[in-house]
């Protein structure tokens, strides 16, 4: 069997911590391989030692058959390796041209040579039909556009082996599609792709074949298609997954939160982003709201949340209205908020886990005495927190949480926000990036809160998770809401359409 | 008529040197590193600059004498920078703090020498470059006289070094690069760009040119230079900031900060500001007071570098 | 390394000044001479300069150690312990240039009564209090400015300009009394002359003793409206000037000490002798005559007050006006008024007089603020 | 939870050996200089330099205490600032106003009862400067101004007004500055002049030290430090989390602001014949109080020890004139010692790198389950490539 990639028991230390223990990973031409590991099991890691961001000490590469040494990504490069990074690396104040030549640029008596890049960049993305502005700012255009001068980027450069390092965790579910689309397209044009997803669905989708990586080893390499995800999603968390979400019926109470004719401006336009939305969230139910990414629904939370003036209507929290109340007010009143970016909003990164855990609540008295912080309360508040909700890292309750990872950190922000009791919960994409095991325990959190009989506002560009989660879903289309469906009775396609605008609900004809 | 020349002539010696430094200010920051030593950069390049003038000025003089300072200026300025460049790249030490070690050096390393080698802290220089009138240019009528009159070769050459500036930084590869290890080093990294070296060129520029500038500073103004620049690195780095960090705005930047300093202390001679009811120190505090106002109403989308100020880590997400 | 400062001297490009090289040999019972320098430096080309040179001339010539010491901050207490630690390195004679050091003085005077100090420009007394109180072993010595500053105007006028400008540096005492002289001065030789027009004079004080962009914008301004010669009266705003002034083609005087080396551009310096004056009392002191206990005010009679002629740039101006007006001046045959004369004719508060208030005939004088 | 201890002390134990390593590298720096410019005297030059306050006895170490006083407060008050992610070059400004407050009610306000007048310049030094800090916390704030260009801007325009204002008040015409300020408003000796020998020092030690305590209280243990801690290091998550980013950012330069103000007030008001010249300088105090605040790792403590530190060898440099030197070598040292500061955080590293225990593994509670697990797994897993996998570790092994 030919290999285009051959790495063979690397071995990746940081520090004293063993990243990467012994691995052993093989690609075929022509396939599309996919990584499969709990969040920190060395996914990353491991293509970045393919890619030359960092060197392993132990172990050696073969691309086609030649041993390689790739000290840099420039090796990389000259070998026609390509890698689509987890956090995309775009510049923000770069034009998608200026991005996709970075680092590839051509010259002419010093200066650039724009124009011919220019010519080749549109060439590629008709070919590929990826669709791009190649004058438009990076800042302005949206994730899956984003990710499609990632994709550019690397074709850019004539790369055969193409490393998507969880390009879909920051997709809507069109783009998704497309993305799938595209990467049969390269492999049947004879490129390998290296494919990590924490999402089975699109495993089963594109895979060939699978490696699993569990806390720095190689589990294995399996065929996907004779896999069921059950099985992956063993051999990668060492237990059984639950896929099906347990959820007994319910009554649903009175309405803890009402929204009424809420109308946000955008920042710098005329337009409303948030468009004369009301609805309301009962006790005892998930209310998700639905949409692309993009549709206003950020800004919603944002707005009842109170980190966004809003330019008109009414928020009332358990009969109080409570549209002009402070932040800090808007908490007091029962109100908690798991954020959509953890790190810009949900945590200090510096500083460390028990001052994060305290972050909503350090002022009440259990927790300071005439501003005075009683620090052994937190203390052992941080590590019943730690216990209850099984969150890990590296030194307990004194971690900095910047070295946490990723789904440490969104359950240290669910244990804080879930540990105030609150009535209502608002929860954008609380398991966005989250392996399987991550977000199972999320998802059940989330349940266990509206079983207590308290309010659930879900957002989520997750397909599986709006339908498996919630009681009810609004459909959110450019900043309206476009009908109101019951997961029961639709199917992920309907739901699809609605999302996509070419559906309106019942009530909800356009005004204009 | 005259006294628009006077101004204009002026507002150069204030405002070329401030766009020299701010300039290589926008190098070091374009790439990543804060730089607070411009003023020890000054400090060093001028006492080089004029050191070099004092001792050949037996054997040489005018233009090529100082266009050879000038040279020796931003060499001085560039070796001491990648003092800062080494701490804060290398090193990955808070860039305040080289930066304010650099700054606390300079003039007592200034003195030091000019007393260890001349006895007096002073160094002398003779002025054998002033332009009166460039021939020919200094004769267009209106651009003549605001351009090619009673000036120094140092006002071209800032000049020059701005449109190079603009140049390079938005037109060529190095640009490019540069740019992008301010803003994301992660994603230059990872299409195989060396940041450091990126951020050491960036750095070592900007004391090539903080040196350049001290020089400019010193050489109209003076016939001596005393081991210090009053505080216009501090200036410089406003200037930086006010023009959001892009040349043409640091340039404009630079020229209106020169226009309130020179209609500041010059108001004496300027006939509509003299007979003003406006005292001395009133005039004297305009260019802040402008600057703060302009700042008020400018600085809502603030483009300072995004990675500046943090070291860059490979290792590190 | 331990010889390099010696070969060094020899290059032509400083003033040749080698202030504190000569103490290889400091013996072991201390360096004899000592100065603490005031606001600038020892090299400041002005006032400390001056001073320095003073000590310097008579150490060297007599085979006396001699050093200078810098306070590490401006206040009362720093200078103190300069004084303190030159008292400690076995200083006998401590010349201290400035009015800064009244007070410290009046403190250290009754602490040290074995050492000698002189002050220049001003006479010791307590703290808020100005009533000289000087003791047995402190000299105090003024100089007569306003004669200085009169030489300096007359000859200009003399010399034919008529646009002249004053910038002092700050408005102490010595400063006012330059300016006001300088005033007199000019207004003196245009009626001499008997000029039809008036000699205009800008007045007014810059804020600082230094070279800065801003003092040279002044200047450059002020020469660019038609200001013909100013007179730079504040050590290092001489070099603003006179950069301005080679930029412009014009002329500066300038002050405290023989400035001609500094640019082409210094017509003529208005001179106080700073460096007779210590080293005439130096002389007292180790003749054992040293004049302690007493304040004295040196003026023309006793060369107190000078313009080098040697180094000045007149072309009409000769010895022999020179001479001539020296001699008027001297006799107090012209009346110049100081600082104190002013405020006392102006019949205002001493606070509210300015240079406007000068009595002069043919000049024209406009202050600046 | 003994293991986290004992990192905690040496965290704290290795800034401290960083700040020595520094310390040591800057003076051996200086010798060098002292041995280029005159090899004969840079030994016992040296000396005086590490003596420095303590050559004189009692008094020197007065002294030492009179210039540390000042550039604690800036110092202080440029840490805290950076320790709430603000950097205040505006020091300078500040201390300027809240000098020029102290001496205008110390001159001009002899109404007060003797016992309270100090005092009241005091606060009136501390109010001062507040007022200047508030300017760029305001700007920040509301209008997203750089707090660093419009800190600079305002040490100027302070330093203008002051100068402005000190010759329409409080000025002494014939020596150009401010004039002296009543003896009730000098501050009250307590004895410790007796204690040093020395005129000039006073109870502002006492509350330069104090105002350590205070700031290290609120930054360390206080709900109110805690705030702003968080928003200096993520102003978005402060402002989700409740906490009003706007008031906190205001609310540090203040502090910071009334620090030097109070810096200001203590110097001007401490007796030793120290008046505002009309001079157009900025006060060094303010900047050596960013070289203090580095020094000290912006924290409280370490403020107060490198106050008195760079103090010491200022009194060690200015002795050095005794010998054949120029006083900027102590500059330069000091200069050194902060730039080898940057060193020092390397040396930090690799302190906390050699001395903490090895891995906290998370494998080692898991290898039981591993185990297990692969029995499991070994039926789905492709042969062909375990197969391989064995023939390379053998190979290896063989190899070796
Ligand atoms: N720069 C680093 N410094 C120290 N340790 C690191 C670093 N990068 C990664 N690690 C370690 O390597 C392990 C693997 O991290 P990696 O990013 O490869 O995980 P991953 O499998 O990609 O996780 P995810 O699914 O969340 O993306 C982590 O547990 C972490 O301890
Ligand atoms: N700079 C670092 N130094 C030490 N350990 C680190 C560092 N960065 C990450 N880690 C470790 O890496 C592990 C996984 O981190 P990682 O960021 O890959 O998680 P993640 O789930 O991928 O996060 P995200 O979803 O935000 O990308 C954690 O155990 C964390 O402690
Ligand atoms: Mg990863
Ligand atoms: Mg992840």
């Amino acid at each position: 069997m030919e290999y285009v990639i051959e790495m063979n028991n690397i071995t990746k230390i940081f520090g004293n911590f063993k990243a990467l223990d012994d691995v052993t990973f093989k690609v075929r031409k022509g396939e599309v391989h996919a990584l499969l590991g709990e969040n920190g099991a060395g996914k990353s890691t491991l293509m970045s030692v393919l890619f030359g961001l960092y060197q392993a000490e132990k172990g050696e590469i073969y691309i086609n058959g030649k041993s390689v040494q790739i000290n840099n990504p420039n090796d990389a490069n000259n070998l026609n390796i390509g890698m689509v990074h987890q956090h995309f690396k775009l510049v923000h104040n770069f034009t998608v041209l200026e991005s996709i030549i970075l680092g590839r640029e051509t010259v002419k008596n010093g200066l650039l040579k724009k124009d011919d890049a220019r010519k080749k960049v549109m060439e590629l993305s008709e070919r590929y039909k990826l669709k791009i502005d190649p004058d438009a700012l990076i800042s302005d255009i949206t994730v899956g556009m984003q990710q499609r001068v990632e994709i550019l980027k690397m074709l850019y450069c004539d790369n055969d082996i193409l490393i998507f390092d969880e390009p879909t965790a920051v997709l809507t579910p069109q783009e998704i599609e497309e993305l799938m689309k595209i990467m049969k397209y390269l492999v049947s044009e004879g490129k390998s792709i290296i494919f990590i997803s924490h999402k089975l669905n699109e495993i089963k989708e594109v895979a060939d074949r699978c490696t699993v990586l569990r806390k720095g080893k190689c589990i294995g390499t399996v065929d996907v298609s004779t896999t069921t995800k059950e099985q992956m999603s063993e051999m990668m968390v060492g237990r059984k997954i639950n896929f099906n979400i347990e959820k007994k019926d319910i009554k649903t109470g009175n309405a803890v939160l009402e929204v009424k004719n809420l109308t946000i401006k955008a920042k710098n336009s005329k337009k409303n982003v948030v468009n004369d939305v009301s609805f309301e969230v009962r006790k005892g139910e998930i209310l998700c709201i639905a949409g692309i990414d993009g549709n206003g629904q950020s800004e919603l939370v944002y707005g009842i949340a109170g980190l966004l003036p809003i330019n008109d209507g009414k928020i009332v929290l358990n009969g109080k209205d409570i549209t002009k109340e402070s932040i800090r007010k808007r908490c007091l009143s029962g109100m908690a908020h798991i954020p959509e970016d953890r790190h810009k909003d949900g945590l200090v990164l510096d500083f460390d886990l028990q001052q994060n855990a305290v972050l909503q609540t350090y002022y009440e008295p259990r927790f300071q005495n005439h501003g005075l912080i009683k620090f052994n309360a937190v203390k052992e508040y941080a590590k019943k927190l730690i216990k209850q909700y099984d969150i890990r890292s590296p030194r307990e309750e004194d971690s900095i949480v910047r070295n946490m990872s990723g789904g440490n950190q969104q359950k240290l922000i669910i244990a804080r926000e879930l540990d105030r009791d609150p009535e209502i919960v608002l929860a954008v994409q609380p398991t966005r990036g989250l392996d399987v095991g991550a977000t199972e325990y999320i998802h059940k959190q989330l349940i266990a809160q509206r079983d207590e009989q308290k309010a659930v506002l879900l957002l989520s560009l997750e397909l599986d998770e709006v339908m498996n989660v919630s009681d009810r879903i609004l459909v959110i289309y450019e900043g309206e809401i476009v009908g109101e469906l019951n997961p029961k009775e639709i199917t992920v396609k309907e739901l699809g359409l609605y999302m996509a605008g070419s559906k309106r609900g019942v009530n909800y004809e356009k005004k204009s | 008529m005259n006294i628009i020349y006077f101004v204009a002539q002026q507002t150069m010696f204030f405002a070329i040197p401030l766009l020299i430094v701010a300039l290589g200010g926008m190098f070091s920051e374009r790439s990543g590193i804060i730089n607070i030593a411009l003023e020890g950069i000054m400090v060093i390049g001028a006492f080089a600059g004029i050191a070099f003038i004092n001792v050949t000025q037996n054997s040489m003089s005018g233009q090529v004498l100082l266009l050879l300072a000038v040279l020796v200026a931003g060499i001085s300025g560039g070796i001491f920078s990648l003092f800062h460049a080494f701490a804060s790249i290398k090193l990955k030490a808070d860039q305040t703090i080289s930066g304010t070690a650099l700054n606390m050096f300079a003039p007592a390393f200034a003195i030091f020498v000019a007393r260890m080698v001349q006895g007096v802290q002073q160094v002398q220089f003779t002025d054998t470059f002033h332009i009166s009138k460039v021939p020919f240019l200094g004769d267009i009528p209106v651009i003549g006289p605001i351009l090619f009159q009673n000036s120094y070769i140092t006002t071209y050459v800032g000049l020059l070094i701005a449109l190079l500036s603009w140049l390079i930084i938005n037109h060529t590869k190095f640009g490019l690069r540069l740019r992008s290890c301010g803003e994301h080093p992660q994603a230059a990294d990872s299409v195989g760009i060396n940041v450091y070296k990126i951020r050491y060129a960036g750095v070592f520029i900007s004391g090539i040119l903080g040196g350049i500038g001290g020089l400019a500073f010193v050489v109209p103004t003076s016939t001596n230079f005393n081991a210090t620049v009053a505080g216009y690195g501090f200036l410089a780095l406003a200037v930086l900031i006010f023009g959001q960090w892009r040349t043409k705005r640091i340039f404009f930047s630079a020229f209106f900060f020169g226009i309130m300093k020179t209609f500041a202390s010059a108001y004496s001679g300027i006939p509509v500001l003299k007979d003003l009811p406006i005292s001395n120190e009133i005039y004297k505090m305009i260019p802040y007071i402008a600057t703060l106002i302009v700042l008020t109403f400018s600085s809502k989308n603030s483009q300072a570098p995004r990675a500046e100020g943090i070291p860059y880590d490979k290792g590190s997400r | 390394t331990t010889e390099k400062p010696k070969e060094d001297t020899n290059k032509e490009s400083s003033s040749g000044e080698t202030p504190d090289k000569s103490k290889e040999e400091a013996p072991a019972e201390g360096i004899e001479l000592a100065l603490i320098t005031d606001v600038g430096t020892i090299d400041d080309k002005s006032f400390n300069q001056g001073a320095w040179e003073g000590v310097e001339a008579y150490a060297k010539e007599f085979g006396k150690t001699y050093k200078y010491y810098k306070p590490t901050e401006k206040s009362d207490s720093a200078y103190i312990n300069s004084i303190e630690l030159a008292v400690k390195a076995g200083a006998k004679v401590i010349v201290c240039p400035g009015f800064l050091f009244e007070v410290p003085i009046h403190t250290v005077q009754t602490q040290y009564p074995d050492v000698n100090f002189i002050i220049l420009d001003g006479a010791p007394h307590p703290d808020g209090d100005y009533t000289p109180d000087i003791a047995d072993n402190t000299y105090s010595i003024f100089y007569a400015e306003e004669e200085a500053g009169f030489l300096a105007g007359y000859s200009i006028v003399k010399e034919g300009y008529t646009k002249l400008g004053f910038m002092g540096g700050m408005a102490v005492p010595a400063v006012v009394r330059f300016g006001y002289g300088f005033v007199q001065g000019a207004d003196y030789a245009a009626k001499e002359l008997g000029l039809t027009e008036d000699v205009q004079v800008k007045y007014t004080y810059v804020g600082n003793f230094d070279a800065t962009p801003e003092n040279q914008a002044k200047a450059s301004a002020w020469y660019n409206e038609g200001t013909e010669v100013i007179f730079a009266c504040g050590g290092a705003v001489g070099n603003s000037v006179m950069k301005a002034a080679e930029a412009a083609g014009n002329k500066v005087i300038g002050v405290d000490v023989d400035q001609s080396g500094e640019s082409e551009t210094v017509i003529t310096s208005s001179m106080k002798n700073l460096a007779k004056s210590v080293y005439d009392a130096l002389t007292a002191y180790y003749a054992n005559e040293f004049p302690g206990g007493t304040s004295v005010s040196l003026d023309a009679t006793v060369e107190g007050v000078q313009l080098p002629m040697e180094t000045s740039r007149f072309e009409k101006f000769t010895q022999a006006d020179y001479d001539a007006i020296y001699g008027k001046v001297e006799s107090k045959e012209v009346e110049i008024l100081n600082d104190a004369d002013v405020v006392e004719k102006s019949g205002k508060a001493a606070e509210e007089v300015t240079a406007a208030d000068i009595p002069v005939e043919q000049v024209k004088v406009e202050v600046i603020k | 939870m003994k293991k986290n201890h004992n990192i905690l002390e040496l965290k704290g134990a290795s800034s401290f050996f960083a700040a020595l390593m520094a310390i040591v590298a800057g003076l051996l720096f200086g010798l060098v200089i002292l041995l280029l410019s005159n090899a004969k005297e840079a030994f016992p030059a040296f000396l005086t330099i590490l003596v420095g306050g303590f050559s004189a006895g009692a008094r020197g170490i007065g002294q030492v205490i009179y210039y540390a006083t000042p550039i604690i407060m800036t110092g202080l008050s440029v840490g805290f600032a950076f320790k709430t992610g603000l950097f205040n070059i505006g020091a300078s400004g500040q201390f300027t106003c809240g000098a020029f407050i102290a001496i205008y009610i110390g001159i001009k306000w002899t109404f007060l009862p003797p016992e309270i007048h100090w005092l009241v310049a005091l606060i009136g030094a501390m109010i001062a400067g507040a007022i200047w800090g508030s300017g760029p916390g305001l700007l920040k704030a509301f209008f997203n101004v750089n707090e660093v260009i419009t800190s600079i801007m305002m040490n100027y325009i302070g330093m203008y007004l002051v100068n402005m204002t000190i010759v329409r008040t409080v000025y002494d015409a014939l020596k150009n500055q401010s004039k002296s300020v009543a003896k009730s408003a000098v501050l009250p000796k307590a004895g410790l002049d007796k204690l040093f020998n020395t005129n000039n020092l006073n109870i502002g030690i006492i509350i330069a030290i104090l105002s350590v305590i205070v700031i290290y209280i609120i930054l360390q243990k206080t709900t109110f430090g805690y705030e702003l801690k968080a928003c200096g290091s993520n102003k978005n998550a402060s402002k989700y989390a409740g906490i009003n980013e706007k008031k906190s950012i205001v609310l540090s330069m203040v502090i910071a602001g009334a620090l030097s103000g109070l810096g200001g007030g203590l110097l001007y008001l401490s007796g030793s014949g120290k008046y505002l010249q009309v001079l157009d300088i900025l006060a060094p105090e303010g900047f050596n109080g960013i070289s203090v605040a580095l020094l000290g790792m912006s924290h409280p403590i370490g403020i107060l020890f490198s106050g008195l530190f760079i103090a010491h060898l200022t009194v060690g440099g200015f002795n050095i004139q005794l010998y054949d030197f120029v006083p900027e070598v102590i500059d330069m040292i000091v200069a050194v010692i902060i730039y080898c500061g940057a060193f020092a955080l390397l040396f930090k590293h690799l302190i906390i790198k050699f001395t903490s225990k090895p891995s906290l593994d998370s494998d080692i509670n898991n290898k039981k389950e591993n185990e297990k697990l692969k029995e499991n797994i070994n039926k789905l897993v492709i042969t062909e490539e375990t197969e391989n996998l064995d023939n390379q570790k053998k190979d290896n092994k063989e190899e070796l």
